[in-house]
Parts: structure tokens; C-alpha cells; sequence
């Protein structure tokens, strides 16, 4: 365990990350251009979703696939009503806040997906192709769940906000590379494995260390907008959503890797997709509750002591 | 030179909402608008950067349409209705153009 | 606080042209002027936006320059030449500066 | 529709000089500002222009910030006593706001 | 040649491409910061400028060259010429429009061209280095030669508008690095191999998801401002270019992958040089007509269907 | 010694760079955003930070790691002395402009030294690992000397403007990587190898191409402001400061190698950190003075002349 997490503490990647986190904490002006940032992101989801898609393409459908889809729908739905259940009881938030903060923890962070990926390939660790899939899957259910207790029976999201949330750029993109991966097999990834499989981890480095930069700015953020009982959920609510998360996988039947990545899924917290969509759907919900606490308390968190957490545990069911 | 009497609308608004404003002018018929980029700023709700991997949410973005004036109220009645939930800020100013067939 | 006033010219006008108007801008010896980016607009001839590889075709750019009420002529005219046969739009408002010096 | 009248502050400031603006703004407690980018622009001091790898030094950025009348002074005091040794242009014009309490 | 036509429909290169198309189409927020596509834009001009220019080095200069230069340069000249007669007569455009968007069938489209040597190479079949070079000199006599038609003797195109397109910075990317890949050669080319060849296909498939983007845009801005006639000449327009590059290609003695490009070259439409130059010469032609066909309509059918179908046309000269 | 002078003028890398100062020049419109050059500079600096310090961590720490270090901080704070008291006797310069001057002289030009570092590794010349800490150290303290020469005695520069020179991001990621590096040795290189090292060269090249664009504004702008004297400063000061680093290098005995890069660090001028902490700190001085002259005249005399000239010299220290 101790191990593993430090060797996992002491990757580049996570230092990369660390490295951001403190030049921000201390007001240094580094900072990567937002065209640069958005264009690894596409990158990194095209290049994640691909892969997924060959892996499925090499292996073969599994059975398992509709169950952890479902099980992936089931968890992202059923989350934030957990969430809004704590945050209603422990927390000083009105309900429209709560709910906002809810959908968050019901929906995913790719970037931590993607440090469990790394991190799993690292220790050798073998994990199902799809979980792109269910990665992919799990971004939008929390949403209309999270309106739904907002409004407790109000009107309801327009189709707008839901054709907005599903053909989101970056789900677009995971889940059409998703499928060109699987049509073009082993040959294709094979032609374009230079470009999406060799430089993969050094662009994840690079990303990591503006994702670092992000979070020291939000947690700077947090400190004046957050009460305690707040950064405490954005910290004890990842573990619940794992500890889900590690039921779901072992009903389903998952390896050890794939448990691991499903319980990053239900670990980790929205930042990007969710809040471009309650600031349409759920106005009178304050960012300057949901932003600082998903990307300077729960992804922190996440990214140094929850993804070797979930792992070793996971890796006990080897 | 002879010039012609308009009104410059400039509305700054929370990019996730872009969309609908413009489609709102559109709606109304505004015969054109520009859409300049923001990369920081701060209002009530705290400050934002646009540097770095940042969603939609809290950046801002202004709108810049100018407008002959008998459309005015037109559209800003609308407009203050979409943007009275929301984080906006609209502000009109006179201004005088060189070619009066534009507006 | 003493403060002067001066005019303040607007022009929106379609990437390839910009160095034209800046060109013209030097020759009547403004003092100075800025170039702000769009990222998207509609006009009359329809809509554009920034995103993706695009060529400047269509795509509109802002010129700010705040110069003496005494040369806004001198420079309107020329701009209108230029202007009128391309996309363009100017606009003149007036504003008042705290260095009368500079402009 | 009723509106209001305010006052819009358009600081153009070089670069390296913004951080030290905006604490200015924060530190009068005005309600908001909004930071546009600039792309190239042309001053007593020669030309500038943002395409490649440059410093911030030269660069201009632009400033917006709309104020209630009263506090318009109070601003300009110190603007113009930071901006004066500096490149820094600062210009003020009239506009109506359609949300009197927002500044 | 069902064969070639589905490998090519199946390539991620043209997947990329459609994924981009459909998002585009169903009104999805996918978008690449333009910063980010003119950096892929000017990667792939120095990669194929660079190889270009290092294969003329290793194989030695061909009488050739010359030959297919001067074809390029008179079919780059002449196309227009027959596109105008067509367009005068086929459709209801006005003498300046019609002079417009003949100048841009005379000229050329580089990513139609990288996406036909990127299918020249899974096939396996070779062609000339100096195609590049070719490429780069088709860039821009059509402008020339189209506003002397949309003129018809009246006032010619000032030295400042040449010198636009000529010192075009697309352009002088393309020949400089063939330039320098001529100067370094194989050794310069090994040095940087890693970086221009390895990830080229990866780089160009993300570049075409982009393109996708552009050319859904494209088509849908031109659903309401073109008529059949003008969207049908987008489309046979190429197929007649492709046959004069084809006679051009067996008369200069072009191997048959080299065929398939100059068919390709003559068959695609510029949507870059040849809009920005317009507005500054003929800014009375309505870009709402040209823009939109050239990218709308012309070049996704090259991309899909016209491509293959000059693959195949040149492979039977083998 | 003409060899190694022709083999690296004709190197891809010194090419493109020849190749965007032409087009600059020729008033082409070529130009890099200013996102994706950004985006290059960063993963410049953490490549060779990062590289650096997996090489400390593979060759031990050396001794003349804290001598080298030493040195680099006198000549960083005493090069300003030297290029002030010329400047003052040879130029017609104000005392603040003097300063402003001699404080770019002082610090360094990363690109200069990532030049450098190629045309070592091109020549099989071996240099210590360490010497990217050493063009950190010395990026700043010639700033502190510049304001008190300008100042005399006068009002000292603020603790804002340190900190602010101090956590410059792109110090910030140099160093960060550097240590990230050492802590992550070889192993930790081996697993990002095909993103900082494979396509290093070729990202430098396309940089180049960007920094000669920028150099020929400079030098464009130079041709106005400059004196003749000035523009003469700019040539003859990298020589001296480039003796000093032999000097210096000879005493602390780095390799010949090293004796190279210290050259080329003390020849070298800033045109990037320098230049942002003067407007703030020294806005008197004018930067249409110490922009052209270290862009336009003493970058360009480095990248063609002054390299290769400092290898040479160095190599004979066999
Ligand atoms: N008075 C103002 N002048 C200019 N921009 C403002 C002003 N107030 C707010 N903004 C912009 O609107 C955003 C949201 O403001 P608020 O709703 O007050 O938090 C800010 O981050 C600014 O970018
Ligand atoms: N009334 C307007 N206010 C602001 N921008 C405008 C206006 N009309 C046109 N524009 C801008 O100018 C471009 C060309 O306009 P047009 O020539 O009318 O097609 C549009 O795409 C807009 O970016
Ligand atoms: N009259 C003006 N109008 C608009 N922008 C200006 C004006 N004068 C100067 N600027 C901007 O301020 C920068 C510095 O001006 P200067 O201090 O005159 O060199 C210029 O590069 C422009 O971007
Ligand atoms: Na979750
Ligand atoms: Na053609
Ligand atoms: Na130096």
C-alpha cells in the first residue's frame, strides 16, 4: 500500500501536478493558454477514447459491457441524491446550492479517469477497454437528477439544456473516438499509435500541470467562500461515491483495474461540463460554491490521496 | 462628414448564456452583432481568468450591436428579462455612423 | 479631475482590410489607435465565428482609436471610401481623457 | 424602459501593468471590470502587434469597467497617477444601464 | 475499387472527418480554438514541405520536375477559365461571382491533398516528392486569372495584392521547409523524424476532425444561400478538373501515385488563400456563394468520394 | 572550425530560423499564435529542465554543480557592471536607457542555449546536465544590479518586482522540471521519452521558424531607433560576455561542453523576463531601445555566428 501510494505520489504526473498546484499557491504567473489546454484536452480524449475503442475491437464485446454501462447510469442518477441527502443535513446550503453540488459528484472528472489509467498501467494493472464507455455514460444522468431535487417537482430542464449537455464537445468527441477506434481495430491504433499512445503520458504531464494551476486558483477561492462543513464534504464524499462505486464493480464482476477506475469515476467530481450546464438550468446556483469546492478540494484530493487509495483497495481483489 | 444618430449596445454576459442572447437578437431582428472575447474579471460573484483549462462557467464575453434607436427598447426588454437571472450587464451609449443604410 | 474631451473611433472591419485601414490610420498621422480581436458575428451577409481553421475571410476585427474632434473628419473621410465598398462599420462616440497631451 | 445613467472607464494599459490597475480597482471598491485582449496596436512609441512568442512588454490590454458617476473621480485620482509614467490610456463616456443596483 | 473506396471510408483519417461533419451538423458545441488548427496548419505544411524537399534530395532532381511544374502552373491558369464558361452558362451567378468562385477551383486545397497522400501510403503506392512543390505553385495563378475575367480588361489586380498571396504565410511555409528538407536531406530528415513523420497521420486526423467542424459550418451556411445549380457544380466541377490533371499527369509521364495527386490537386478547391485575396480584389463577389461551396460542398466530397475515385482512376495506369 | 561553422548554419534548426527572419523581412504575413508559441516555449522548458535533472539524478551530484551555480550568479550580477560602462562611454544613451540595456545583457536567452544544446548534442559534444539550473540562476539578478545602476543610490526596486521575477512562470516550470527530473531519474525519463525527448528537435525547429519572425520585427524596428553605436554594442558585448563565460568556465572546470553553454548564456540577452520587469520597475527606460537591439541584432548574431564561434572555442579546450 505505502508503496504503492508513494511511488504513485512521487510519478511525474502527479508531481507535474503538485508543481502547478504550488506555483499558484504561490501567486506565481505561470499559466498555460487556454487554446493549449483545451487542445491537450481534446487530444487526451481523443486519444483515450480510441484506444478504449480498439481494446474493445481486439477483445472482444463483453457481456460485462451492458452491465457496467448500466451500472455506470445507475450510479451517476442515484449519487447526487445521496450527496443532496449530506449536503441537505450537514452543510448550511439552500437547497438549489446543494443540488448544484450534488450533480457535480454524480457526474465525472475525465482528468482524474485518466490518472487512475496512468496509474494502473504503471503498477501493470489490466483493466476492461470500455470503461471509456462508462466513463462517457456517467457524465450527463447526474444532471437531470440534480434538477429534478433542485426544482422537487418544478418545471421541468428543457430539451435545450439536455441536447446541450449530451452533445457536449468533449462527449462528442470521447465517444466518436470511441467508435472510430472500434472500427478501425488493432490496424488503425497501430497507424496512428505514435501520435495517441507514445507521447500520451508526457501531454498527460503537461495537462497535469495546468489542471494543478486550475486547482491552486480554486482552492485560493474555496478558502474565502467555503465553510467547513463544505471542504469537509468535498472530501468524504469521494470516498462514499468509491466505496459505490466498489460495490457496483463487484457486482458486475470487474478486474481489479476496472474496479479501481470505477471507483474513481464515482470518486471524482465534474468541473467543467456540469457547471456550463447549471449556469443555464440552475442560474440561481452560486459557482462560488460548486467551482472551488470540485476543482481545489475534491480534485486535489483525488489526484494525490484518493486515486492510490482506490487502487490499493481495488487490488486487493486480485 | 455627415453622420447618423445610433445606439452602441454592449452587453457583457456569462459565455454559457451567449447562445440565447444571440439568438434572442436574432429573434428580434437586429440587423448585426460582434462578439469580442474577455480573458478576466470581477464583479459581485468573485474574479475568473480564462487562462488554463477553464469550462464555460464564469467567464465572460461581450456583445457589441449597434442599433437604430426606434429598436432600442425593442430589445432590451427581452434582454433584461434573460439576463435578470443571470449574470449580465447591458449598457447603451450614443454613437454617430458614417453609413445610415446599415441599421 | 480635469478631463479633456476627444472622440473615439469604433471600426469593425473584415480581417483581410485591416491592414488597409491601418495603413490609412498612419497616413493621416493619428496618434494611435488598438486592435481588438471578435470571435464571431452576424451581419447582413450572414454569420461567422473564429473557432476551428479559418481563413480571414468574413471574420471581423475591432480598431479602437481616440483622437482630437479636429482630425475626425480628416479621418472619416477616407475611412468611408475604403469602407464602402468592403465590410465595415464605424463609429464615432465621444469620451472624455485624462492626458490631453496624447492624443 | 427605464434606465440609468453611469460612467464607462476604458483603461488601455501595457501588459506588465494590469496586475497592478486591477488592485488599484479592487482597492476602490469598484463593483466590476471586465478584461478584453488586444492583438496589435500603434502609439507615440512605435507599434506592437501579439502573434508569436513576445513578452508582455508592449503589449496593451483593455480594461472596462462601468461605474456609478459619483465614483468616477475617485478612480481617476489614482489611474491616472499610476498611469502616468506608464503607457496607459484612460478614457471615460456616458451610458445607460438597464440594472440601476449592479454598480 | 469497392475495395480501396470502403478502406478509405474506413480510414480514421476520414472517420475523423465525418465525426466532425455529423457534430457539426447536429449543432454540437465540438470546436478546436483556432489557435490550436493553425498550429496543426502550419505542422502540416512544414512535415509534407520537409519530406517533400529531403525525397527531391535522396532521389535526385527530375526532368520531370520541371515538366510538372509548368503543367500545374497552366492548369491552375486554365480551369478557371473553363470553370467560368460553365458557370456563366449553368447558373444563375453574376459575372463577379461567377469569376470568384472560378478562381477558387483553379486554385487548390493542401488538406484535400495531404488526405490523398495519406491514402497513396496505405495503399502502397509511391509518387513524386516534388508533387509538394507542384502544390505550392497551383496556390495562386487562378487568382490572377479571375480577376482578369471578373474584369474583363478593366482595372487589373495592384503589385499589393500579388504580393498578398504570394508571401502568404501558409506558402512560404510549404516551400521553405521544402527548401530546407532539400538542403538537410535524409540526415536532416532523420533528425527530425520523430517529430514530422512519426505523429504526422495522428496530427492530420485531429486536423480533419476540425475540418469536419468547418465543412458541417460550411454546409449548412450553404443550404440557404446556394441553388442547385451552384451546389451541382461543386460537385462535377471536380470530376473535370481531376480528368485535365489526369491528361496532364500521363503527358508529363507521372507515376500513377503521382497522377492520383495532380488529379487531386486539379479537382479540389481552395477555402483559405483564395477567400482572403478575394476580399481585398474583388470585394463586390459575395463570400456567402463561394465560401460555402468550395467548403460545404466541394470539399467533403472530395474527401469522401473524389479521392478514392482518382486513386483508383490512376492505379489503372500501372 | 569552418566545418562545424557551415554544418551548423546549414542544420534544419538555424534554416528555419534563417527562413521565418527572411519572411519577416519580406513583409510576409506568417506569423505563430501567440497561444501555440507560448504552448511551445513551456514544453521547451520542461523537456530540458526535466532532462536536466534526470541527468544530475543518473550522474550524481558533482561538486562543480555549486561553483557552477556560483559563477553563473557573479557574471549574471557583474556583466550588467561591464555592459553599463560601455554603453555609458560608447553610446549616446540616457543612464536609465544605459541600465535598461546592460540588465538584458546580464540575463540570459533560453532559446540561445537550447540552440546551443542542439548543435553540442549534433557535434557528439558532452555537456554537465546541470548547467539548465545554471541558466535559471542566472535569470535574474542582473534585473537587481540594472535598477540600482539606474537608480544610483535611488529608491530600490520593490519586494513586488523579486517575487515577481523570481516565480516568472517559465523559471517556475525550468526549475520545477528540474527537480521533478531528479526525483524521477531515469526511469521517470524513459516513461515520458517519446513526448520530451523523440520530438524535441523537430518542436525546436518550428519554434525557430516563430523566434525568426520575431527577430526580423526587431530588427525592422531596430533600423529606426538604433543608432549605429548601439547596434554595434549589440554585437561586440555577447563576445565579451561570451569571454567572461570561458573564463569562468576554464576556473570552475566545466567540460567543453559546458564551456559552451556558460559562453552562450553569458553572450546571450533576454528579450522576454527582462524586458516585462522593466516596464514595471524601470518605465522610464524605453523599450523600443532594448527590445530591437537584444531581439533583432544580438539574438540573430547569436543563433548564426556566435554559437557556432563558442563551440569552436570551447572545443579546443580538449
Ligand atoms: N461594473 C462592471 N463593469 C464591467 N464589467 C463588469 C462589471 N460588473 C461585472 N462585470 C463583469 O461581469 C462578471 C460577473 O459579474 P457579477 O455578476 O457582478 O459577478 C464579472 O466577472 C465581470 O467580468
Ligand atoms: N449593427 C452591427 N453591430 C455590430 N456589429 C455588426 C453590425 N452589423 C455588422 N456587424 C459586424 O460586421 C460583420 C459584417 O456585417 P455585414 O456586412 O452586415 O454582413 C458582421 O458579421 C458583424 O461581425
Ligand atoms: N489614440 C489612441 N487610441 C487607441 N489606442 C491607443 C492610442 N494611443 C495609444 N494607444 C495604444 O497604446 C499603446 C501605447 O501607446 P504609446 O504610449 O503612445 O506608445 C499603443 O501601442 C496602442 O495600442
Ligand atoms: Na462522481
Ligand atoms: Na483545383
Ligand atoms: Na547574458
Amino acid at each position: 500500500m505505502i508503496d504503492l501510494a508513494v511511488s504513485n505520489l512521487l510519478s511525474p504526473m502527479v508531481l507535474f501536478f503538485v508543481l502547478g498546484l504550488s506555483a499558484s499557491l504561490a501567486r506565481s504567473d505561470l499559466s498555460i493558454p487556454e487554446a493549449i489546454a483545451k487542445g491537450m484536452a481534446l487530444y487526451l480524449m481523443m486519444a483515450i477514447g480510441f484506444k478504449g475503442g480498439a481494446g474493445v475491437a481486439v477483445h472482444g464485446i463483453d457481456s460485462r459491457l451492458v452491465y457496467s454501462l448500466l451500472a455506470g447510469l445507475i450510479l451517476s442518477a442515484s449519487i447526487p441524491i445521496i450527496a443532496f441527502c449530506i449536503l441537505s443535513r450537514a452543510t448550511e446550503l439552500s437547497r438549489v446550492d446543494a443540488a448544484a453540488v450534488a450533480a457535480h459528484y454524480g457526474s465525472i472528472s475525465i482528468v482524474t479517469f485518466l490518472a487512475a489509467m496512468q496509474a494502473l498501467d504503471s503498477a501493470g494493472l489490466r483493466y476492461e477497454s470500455y470503461m471509456v464507455a462508462v466513463a462517457a455514460a456517467m457524465e450527463a444522468p447526474a444532471i437531470i437528477v440534480a434538477l429534478w431535487l433542485a426544482r422537487n417537482g418544478g418545471k421541468q430542464p428543457g430539451p435545450g439544456t439536455i441536447h446541450e449537455v449530451a452533445l457536449n464537445g468533449s462527449i462528442v468527441v470521447l465517444v466518436g473516438s470511441f467508435a472510430i477506434g472500434g472500427i478501425s481495430g488493432a490496424d488503425g491504433l497501430k497507424s496512428i499509435a505514435s501520435f495517441i499512445v507514445d507521447p500520451f503520458k508526457g501531454v498527460l504531464c503537461l495537462f497535469l500541470l495546468d489542471m494543478g494551476v486550475i486547482a491552486g486558483r480554486g482552492l485560493r477561492d474555496g478558502r474565502r467562500t467555503l465553510s467547513r462543513a463544505v471542504v469537509a464534504f468535498g472530501i468524504y464524499m469521494p470516498l462514499i461515491g468509491a466505496a459505490l462505486g466498489m460495490v457496483a464493480a463487484r457486482i458486475v464482476g470487474l478486474s481489479p483495474g476496472g474496479t479501481a477506475l470505477m471507483m474513481t469515476l464515482c470518486a471524482s467530481a465534474s468541473y467543467i461540463a456540469v457547471p456550463a450546464a447549471l449556469r443555464l438550468a440552475l442560474p440561481e446556483a452560486k459557482p462560488s460554491i460548486y467551482l472551488p469546492l470540485s476543482l481545489g478540494v475534491t480534485f486535489p484530493f483525488n489526484m494525490t490521496i484518493g486515486v492510490p487509495l482506490y487502487l490499493f483497495v481495488a487490488s486487493m481483489f486480485r | 462628414m455627415q453622420t447618423f444618430l445610433k445606439k452602441r449596445i454592449e452587453i457583457m454576459v456569462e459565455a454559457p448564456l451567449v447562445a440565447r442572447v444571440l439568438a434572442l437578437l436574432d429573434e428580434r431582428n437586429v440587423t448585426g452583432y460582434t462578439v469580442l472575447p474577455a480573458i478576466a474579471g470581477r464583479g459581485r460573484g468573485g474574479s475568473w481568468h480564462r487562462d488554463g483549462l477553464v469550462g464555460q462557467a464564469g467567464a465572460v464575453v461581450q456583445i457589441v450591436s449597434i442599433v437604430d434607436e426606434s429598436r432600442v427598447d425593442e430589445v432590451l426588454e427581452p434582454l433584461f428579462a434573460l439576463v435578470s437571472r443571470q449574470i449580465g450587464i447591458v449598457s447603451v451609449c450614443d454613437v454617430q455612423v458614417i453609413r445610415r443604410d446599415h441599421f
